[in-house]
């Protein structure tokens, strides 16, 4: 047993507090919109030049100069602005942004990240995710554990990292795990999940700190 | 000093030439000048070193001058919509700087604020560092970027008067004022050409300085890349 | 999250230290935030390293903090309005940093953005470089500047919302949003407080993230410096 | 005989050119906006952060939040853009303004420039003279060319520097001096001047290219 992808969503959506800015990451990541509580007052930065993001559009109100940075059609709220790509990685890089939840294909248990390339094979860019590693007060990545039959969890990153001992928390299909001076800590077991799976999925020292 | 011109053809006469460098503003689809990129497709011209954070989907956009083999190299983000682009990559015929988003803003508007070099956090420690300067500031390692300028920036901006002031709309902003700093001669195409002065002084995005020649399109595509919708009820 | 306060005192509350580093919008005695420099000199708060462009004139503004002998040390690009600032600065009693308009604009926008130094042409071979790393790019030599930080920014807007999305009127702008990024604590002062979406979401000039407390000033001075005219007819 | 004021003024108006985005200094430079003729097309940019900048206005329509750099009351234009401080030296340092006219206190055959500081009587400090020193595409300094008995055309600036090898072109009450890579060149003198009153007035040497 583990968390569905909608499952791990909700749970990410408890890292957020109110009155924090927050970026979402394309793809999983973005998802988390969705589950941010009615009475909680989250700001959404897009780093395409965007604060305040609102929920997609409705059928016909789609505007093609109104998108996120998944280039996806979203909606304006009354407290949105706009503004240039150079002024919103100046909220990124200056540390204003509270908060991002990025998708991830290493993380490594000193906090490393690799989620932009696979050489020779895939070949996107890094995006803005770089940036807002660096630059955000906190970052969690959610990701599945596991990648094929390789955890994702590792020692040392062997794809090529989009940052450096940036990763705060964790949040994978099987629990919650926290990134200390002494490498990964268990923090939460997904329902069904054992330790000793949590352990056997992890390519690292895993130390228990439920 | 006539700034508008009547079409982007006309608009780029005596500024394309092969070899050069060219900014474009737009994040993915999302403004931009997709009269210029036309044009310049049917310049012929080529050999071109291209600026922007995307490069186009197939078919649309840059892509249409990846297609055409008139990019040698492209300064971008992310490129992960284009397969074309990946190919043509991954078999060694495109060169690309990867340049993180943030970094790719930055570098422009140093460029068009005559900065030459700034440092950031982003990049340091990973492979996109090698070969930079790193420096510790406040015990943490930075790295030197430079600036970065073009002999040509094409932008789109939703309205624009005849001085060259424009104004963007929502998010079709992105790179658009960064592209028109930092070029000398910034060709702008917009969807509505205004009188001077119908623009208000205290909310215009580019002051004209940075717009040497303007346009207005006859008719935008402005297609969407991810319609996503939500559902009724 | 409420953003929302009812006069300066309660804005700055908490947010005052001794010796800390207050950065003020304005240019000259246009667009400073008049009500927060009123509270400041009632504060007593002492020690005071003040980054502003200017130092108002005797009397008003941040003279006035000079005046009640609050500020240990200013970083400015031009101090000719005030005689007093001169007495104090020539006796030894005020430190200060002189910093290029350009300078220290760009410090403040690297401060906000992240950007810990950057190098600019200004100043090189002058007094004003001195102890400072130059370096050479393209041929020309260039001095390295630090990015520039307060514990608090105190600027004023024209307009602002509950959220603390402001714009600015006119000239008034100048280094009001730049001082609003480059703190953690931001005090905006304005002349009139809005609902959430009266402003155009396209026209925004410092987005709501770079304020953490809002008030509307019950009456705005606002002096004119040099009342120039010209003659009907 | 030399030019007046006004007149000296008069001359660096001719530095103008149709198109021109311009920079007038504070005190004399100023005045050289009211000799611009009407039939060209010149742009104004006020380094507090205004592009286009209009005359001075009328009594009882003089508008606090709309001052030149000088803090003097000002008007708007059709044309005319705000924006903030760091945009404004964008312009300028970013090489986007074609002429710098400024007032100077010496001036030295290599093209350096004094006008900020008096060590020990005047403080004032530089304001935005050594960014547009330096950005600006052509520097023209209008001063008188002698202070009391001493000439500001100098060998080298006793007072601290604004800015190295940066002026382009000199013009005093007594003429116009072209900086050049041989030191001051003599292009042109005010009615009534003799080249000796102008090599006396130059603490330098002068070469004549009249």
């Amino acid at each position: 047993m583990a968390w569905t992808r909608d499952q791990m969503v909700a749970r990410a959506a408890l890292e957020l507090q109110d009155g924090f800015y927050v970026n979402l990451g394309i793809g999983i990541p973005t998802l988390v919109s969705n589950h941010i509580p009615p009475s909680m007052d989250v700001t959404l930065q897009s780093e395409n030049g965007m604060l305040g993001v609102g929920p997609f559009p409705f059928e016909g109100e789609e505007d093609p100069d109104l998108i996120n940075a998944g280039k996806q059609t979203v909606t304006a709220l009354p407290r949105t602005s706009y503004f240039d790509s150079a002024t919103s990685f100046a909220m990124i890089r200056g540390g204003h942004i509270d908060l991002a939840i990025l998708g991830g294909m290493q993380v490594a248990e000193n906090g490393d990240l690799a989620n932009w390339l696979v050489p020779g094979k895939m070949v996107k860019g890094p995006g803005g995710a770089m940036d807002l590693v660096v630059g955000v007060k906190r970052v969690v990545v959610v990701m599945e554990q596991m990648m094929k039959e390789e955890s994702k969890l590792v020692r040392r990153c062997t794809l090529p990292l989009t940052g450096q001992g940036c990763v705060h928390r964790l949040i994978t299909d099987l629990g919650v795990i926290d990134i200390g001076n002494g490498g990964f800590m268990l923090k939460e077991l997904a329902e069904g999940v054992t330790v000793e799976q949590m352990k056997k999925s992890t390519a690292a020292d895993l130390k228990i700190g439920l | 000093m006539n700034k508008i011109c009547s079409s982007a053809a006309e608009a780029l006469k005596g500024a394309l030439r092969d070899n050069m460098v060219i900014a474009a503003g737009g994040f993915g689809l999302c403004g931009i000048p997709e009269h210029c990129i036309t044009a310049i497709r049917e310049s012929g011209v080529k050999g071109l070193t291209v600026i922007s954070n995307n490069a186009g989907v197939d078919g649309f956009g840059l892509g249409v001058l990846l297609e055409s083999g008139q990019v040698k190299k492209m300064i971008s983000s992310y490129v992960g919509e284009n397969k074309f682009f990946a190919e043509l990559y991954l078999s060694g015929k495109l060169e690309v700087e990867f340049t993180p988003q943030g970094t790719l803003a930055e570098r422009l508007r140093a460029g068009g604020a005559g900065i030459p070099a700034f440092y950031t956090r982003t990049t340091a420690g990973t492979d996109l560092a090698k070969g930079k300067e790193t420096r510790v500031f406040d015990g943490k390692p930075y790295v030197m970027e430079l600036g970065l300028k073009a002999d040509l920036a094409v932008v789109k901006a939703w309205k624009g008067d005849k001085e060259g002031n424009l104004i963007y709309r929502k998010t079709a902003r992105n790179f658009n004022p960064l592209c028109a700093a930092a070029a000398p001669i910034t060709v702008a195409e917009v969807e509505e050409l205004v009188e001077t002065g119908a623009l208000d002084a205290s909310f215009i995005h580019t002051p004209g300085i940075f717009v040497q020649r303007i346009f207005q399109g006859d008719r935008f595509d402005k297609r969407i890349e991810q319609r996503t919708l939500r559902k009724r009820g």
